[in-house]
């Protein structure tokens, strides 16, 4: 039992360190005001990663993965968080991507694996109702079988990025008698099919991230129906179980943590600078611990499924003190930034870069907070969470 | 000891409640705080004359109703239930608060047009970087014949752009962060050498960075008293918003226990799970405790210094982390529809975080109640 | 509104003040090594105030009580606990006598009440079964009616002080077909029938307080039930709100406080005293501001009472508060104390009074904090009381 | 990395537990602790000689089974979950940690009869005005000849009387509160001038006060290192006491499940309640977490003394905070019966109180933590 990398790994790190400084693009003004990314953002870093064959560290060698070592997929997430690299979208890469390795056909591997790779295809999630909300399974969205097409309607709700999608995946029901995690299937939809409409919800930092997405009489051919008809549910697990995989969000909360520590270098308390008062420090040092033991604890379920144990259903451990710790950070981000907390900048019009008012850092910290609170509601909300290690782990 | 309202303190409650209900329904308050000035005058004229209600704390002689801090705290409250934006607070709670406080001549000639709705004020207090501490101020008034001379930065003045008076603190002399030579003006908002940059605040307001350039300003505008008036209207404010966090915390208590009660989920309303029954009632009884906390100093605004300080400071104390709890659970307890700009919950969610800070966090103000009840019993 | 005290409350709390100094047993010894309370010394101070009339001021005047006014006894709470006044047992004075007013025979009243008031009596409280717990209603033991007796059988514990005990009231079954709260009806035990016998019941600090009683055929005249039969859910009802108020433990939580700033200006961390450590300070300026806010809470709660409002079931509220707020006080104790905490010295013998070890501040630190985790549980448990509140105030 | 056990690791466990098992029931557990010394010492020989289990973290050429700090937290969880009362900590841990730190002569002379069962060791450290500041020592050893001369008094020794030898910090030097100049001792517990007043703990153990009168000690005695060498073995000692915890705390979890799944209240056992479900959900969580902080805590102890100290506190940090909310919380799930003697829950209940605070409250370990990491870094 040991902690230490093997010199093959440092060496590794190196590679990643390097070629991270080299090549990633340089987003740091955007970063620092806390602007959104645009989808052309999004893809620069995917694109240069595509090109080095470092895309999609999760996937089997054989469909484009890396084939790198559980510790060289750590080394990797720690890098580029610990370097702020664009993040890359999951939906693609994270979500449909191994559904469609696992149960597509050849037809759809062969056709979709290498747009995702490259980023030709923007994909977005068609899961979540109106109404269906935790309860996933009670969606309403039909399909019905016409000669070679379904013919869909229905209407889907928090869809992230849709208004960027070339392609969605969307759970639908295929039989309404059956039982209600039965009867479901999994259907890949062009977003440009006639009948589907996209409209934005704006959430409350005046983010446009989530989506409505409506479908009326929207054809899909059957031939984009991802394995057997009405067994949907199949690919909704094996997604949610894969798409838990680095949902505890440990690197990234490194780095805003080092973030939180350089704004309370900067802001002043009295004499002195904010990081030098002792609840303020306390708070950093609570979330730093807290941290850790998020970290150790996503090692140790990382090296039992190493040990061929598999991702359980502890990892929903990671989502709820990930997600929490998360939103600490958008909390004390905000409470440090004191009266700059306040000012909004989205009236400002497209193309205006000037900030002047209070300090970069304390630009977005009112709407990330807002904004962070979704992240103990969505992908299974920290109480479904909950209930989920109370019926798996403990037996209740 | 009394905890009864007065009638008049009820009739004051009622007339302006049903008129909040009529007027800043939850679409009317989002189409006024989207507008181009970010307000619609016309509530603060029917509050001033139809509905007499800027007159509440003031006394007879100036054409008042005589109350005072219970009438605020209660205005206050309401205001809190609908998100008003109106410039009570700095008008009325503080700049009426310092004139009654300074009287003589200066509250003679301001007050009436305080009730009649003709003035309203902007407090310019804080600076980048003061913080939450008072005498942590920049800002300069450098005396120069019979006025003064200012210069300085003030940051985020709620609801300046709105102001035809601001109030502002400024140092006559002492070093940076010395108590001594702080002094308090109320001065013309459009006197020249003011240059003003407004936007709007995430909370649904409008406000202003300040910059006096030798702004020359009469001698009869400061209003005498120096840092310890600054502090106790400051306190009065901060009570007032503790007053106006109990108006959107039962706002937001309520909204949630209405939405638990409706959404379906797993074949029955939320309201059923006994977690989000138990968090809904940990919910209720921060709403109790701040409404209690609110009371609490509101009694204690006209005692000695010292007292009245321990007591608002465990008021906002408790008022922050209360709003904090409250809101973030309003918010996780809707799920999210919560977070879109579309339920009123989520806007007074904004509010509640907003008023978590303002005035002084909690740390703020924990630190403050130490300094008075423990180190200096010491 | 306002919250002075008018000069006759000044005045009479100059002169509540005057009896206690001049009155009051001395018990600093016993007190500051925590030891236990004697009968004889519970009964030292109840003696006094019965000479004096004060014994029972929540008692109407035609019964023994004092007249006083709500402030009065508000003023009368607030003394007796910043003098630290030996605390009055509750079984008497507070729950059974209430009831035997307000729903007992002349007889009952002209028997009983008296000996409550001088002390005579000491009662203990029949209530809790095994296995019963918090679903109080779902009680086994029976009363069978033979003749003008009944026939007691079965089990109660968690009796407090029942090893002292003259009388005792309980909750039995008189109507086994009833439904759990009906069928129900309260009786007047003498604890030295035969059949009652009393088994000691130690708790985690080594305390004798409660205990079993054990009811084995005891016969219990038919004059000694009060109120109707299968009625006795009326009393118990009315006397759980009674016994609500003062439940909220202010005015000792207060005593408690101070207690903790004595003990943390005496133990030293690193050059300077406990209470100057920012973090230690922090705790107890957040128990004495949520202490005021519970006591705030109290006195609107009373005075909505004094306007005709009754005790409600946000009293709830204040069993909930008080009782955490009275475990956070001896946890802070326990960890102001360092080390010392750990030592235990029940194994001293009778009449050894030397404890040398450690301050006598820390003699009881850890046994009170154990046993003081009982207050989120007895009472109706604070899960209990928060499903009152879900109930009865939000309409949950 | 590699977090897997080895073979011997794994076959250690399994030879302790299953030998705790049949040794340690809570029955057992209660007869020991209520005897008049305490303690079964039989269960130390069969450890040391039946298990050979006090070999484990020694090197081979003591005798031992070349282990280190994975296998004293193997051993010390298994020690937790039985409240075993043994000196393991003490002698073990700390007083043969010191040894093999220190090395040469000394641990040759004693490392084998702390394997063979025969030399156990307490640790005076503690004293009344020092807290947790391993520097506030106020003991001194006077150098005399080639010894020194011990006087002093130090507080609540855990295992002092059933101790052979005694593990004593003093001063030799340097004003009180100096790091410099305080020093280990090695001494036999029987020495002319040791006074010992003995007395039961809360958590089942022994412990006494310790009185040093002029008491003669050879050169010999002193393992030299200083305050560095000091927290380095509180340090591993601290890791210990958190690998104790997850046993204690394991054990607090599942009474709670176990007990929760048979309890019927309101005609349904109570684990059907969701608040009850959750919160044994939390408990789970904290039980999880401070395990991975001790793994995370065990693999830093031989690291640079600022890594070591940095991740030991944030280790103690964690689970002092956990041991209270997994044990306040197994009390509240039980109800009354939870703080009765009766059940096992509230004795476990009591040992990771008592474990919160040993070595060092959250506090204490917050504030070094803060030190090392964040003040140093700025």
């Amino acid at each position: 039992m040991d902690m230490e990398f093997s010199a093959e790994d440092i060496a590794f790190r190196d590679e990643v360190r390097a070629f991270i400084a080299d090549n990633h693009p340089d987003m740091s003004a955007k970063k620092e005001l806390g602007e959104e990314m645009s989808k052309e953002d999004f893809l620069s870093w995917h694109r240069i990663l595509h090109a080095k064959g470092w895309v999609a560290p999760a996937w089997p060698k054989e469909y484009g993965g890396t084939g790198w070592t559980a510790t060289q997929r750590y080394i990797w997430s720690e890098e580029t968080a610990r370097a702020d690299c664009i993040r890359l979208m999951p939906f693609g890469l994270s979500m449909v991507g191994p559904v469609i390795y696992a149960f597509g056909t050849p037809e759809q591997k062969a056709h979709f694996l290498p747009r995702i790779l490259s980023g030709e295809d923007w994909w977005c999630q068609g899961y979540s109702e109106p109404g269906s909300g935790s309860d996933l399974a009670s969606l309403r969205t039909t399909a019905v079988r016409d000669g070679d097409d379904y013919i869909v309607n229905g209407q889907k709700t928090w869809t992230t990025m849709a208004q960027h999608a070339d392609w969605g995946f969307f759970l639908v029901r295929t039989d309404k008698d059956a039982k209600q995690q039965e009867g479901i299937s999994f259907l890949l939809i062009d977003m440009k099919s006639p009948g589907v409409t996209v409209r934005p919800i704006i959430t409350l930092g005046g983010e446009h991230e989530v989506n409505e997405v409506w479908l009326e009489n929207v054809r899909v051919p059957v031939s984009n129906r991802v394995y057997e008809e009405n067994k949907g549910w199949t690919c909704a697990k094996f997604l949610l179980a894969h798409e838990r995989t680095g949902i505890a969000g440990v690197a990234s909360s490194k780095r805003g943590i080092e973030r939180i520590k350089d704004i309370a270098k900067s802001e002043q308390d009295g004499d002195k600078p904010l990081i030098s008062n002792a609840f303020f420090k306390r708070k950093i040092a609570e979330l730093q611990i807290d941290l850790t033991a998020l970290e150790f604890t996503e090692l140790r379920s990382l090296a039992g499924e190493a040990a061929g144990k598999g991702p359980g259903p502890e990892s929903s451990l990671l989502k709820i003190k990930g997600s929490e710790i998360q939103q600490r950070i958008t909390e004390l981000a905000l409470e440090a930034v004191g009266h700059y907390g306040a000012p909004y900048f989205r009236g400002f019009g497209e193309g205006d870069n000037e900030h002047p008012i209070g300090p970069d850092y304390a630009h977005r910290a009112a709407p990330t907070y807002f904004n962070t609170r979704k992240t103990t509601i969505y992908g299974g909300s920290n109480e479904i969470q909950r209930n989920i290690i109370a019926k798996m782990v403990l037996g209740l | 000891m009394d905890f009864t309202y007065t009638e008049t303190q009820d009739m004051i409650r009622d007339t302006l409640s049903r008129f909040l209900a009529d007027s800043y329904g939850f679409d009317a308050r989002q189409k006024m705080i989207n507008s181009e000035t970010g307000r619609d005058p016309g509530i603060w004229s029917a509050l001033a004359t139809e509905l007499g209600m800027l007159s509440a704390p003031f006394a007879e002689e100036h054409g008042g109703l005589g109350g005072g801090h219970v009438e605020n705290a209660l205005i206050m409250e309401e205001m809190g239930k609908v998100m008003a934006i109106e410039p009570y607070l700095q008008t009325v709670v503080i700049g009426g608060g310092a004139l009654k406080a300074v009287g003589g001549a200066q509250a003679d000639a301001i007050i009436p047009s305080i009730i009649g709705g003709e003035t309203t004020i902007a407090f310019a207090y804080a600076e980048p970087q003061g913080r939450y501490d008072l005498a942590n101020v920049r800002t300069t008034a450098k005396a120069d014949g019979a006025g003064y001379v200012l210069n300085g930065h003030k940051g985020v003045v709620y609801c300046a752009p709105w102001a035809t008076h601001l109030l502002v603190t400024a140092r006559t002399g002492g070093g940076h962060r010395e108590r001594n030579g702080v002094e308090l003006f109320l001065i013309d908002a459009n006197l020249p050498g003011i240059v003003r940059r407004d936007y709007p605040t995430v909370d649904g307001n409008r406000a202003s960075e300040i910059y006096f350039e030798n702004v020359a300003i009469p001698g009869d505008a400061l209003l005498l008293g120096g840092i310890d008036l600054i502090e106790h209207i400051v306190d009065n404010a901060t009570v007032a918003v503790c007053a106006e966090a109990t108006g959107v915390m039962a706002k937001l208590h309520e909204g949630t226990l209405d939405y638990a009660k409706q959404r379906q989920q797993f074949g029955q309303p939320i309201a059923r799970f006994q977690v989000l029954q138990h968090r809904m009632v940990d919910m209720f009884m921060e709403v109790e405790q701040a409404k209690s906390m609110t009371l609490y100093a509101t009694l204690h605004l006209d005692k000695p210094a010292s007292e009245r300080m321990a007591a608002v400071s465990q008021a906002k104390a408790k008022v922050s982390r209360g709003a904090n709890f409250v809101g973030q659970n309003a918010i996780q307890t809707h799920g999210g529809i919560g977070i879109t700009q579309e339920l009123a919950i989520g806007h007074y969610f904004k509010r509640a975080t907003m008023i978590e800070n303002q005035f002084g966090s909690a740390d703020y103000h924990y630190e403050r109640f130490e300094r008075i009840v423990i180190d200096e019993a010491n």
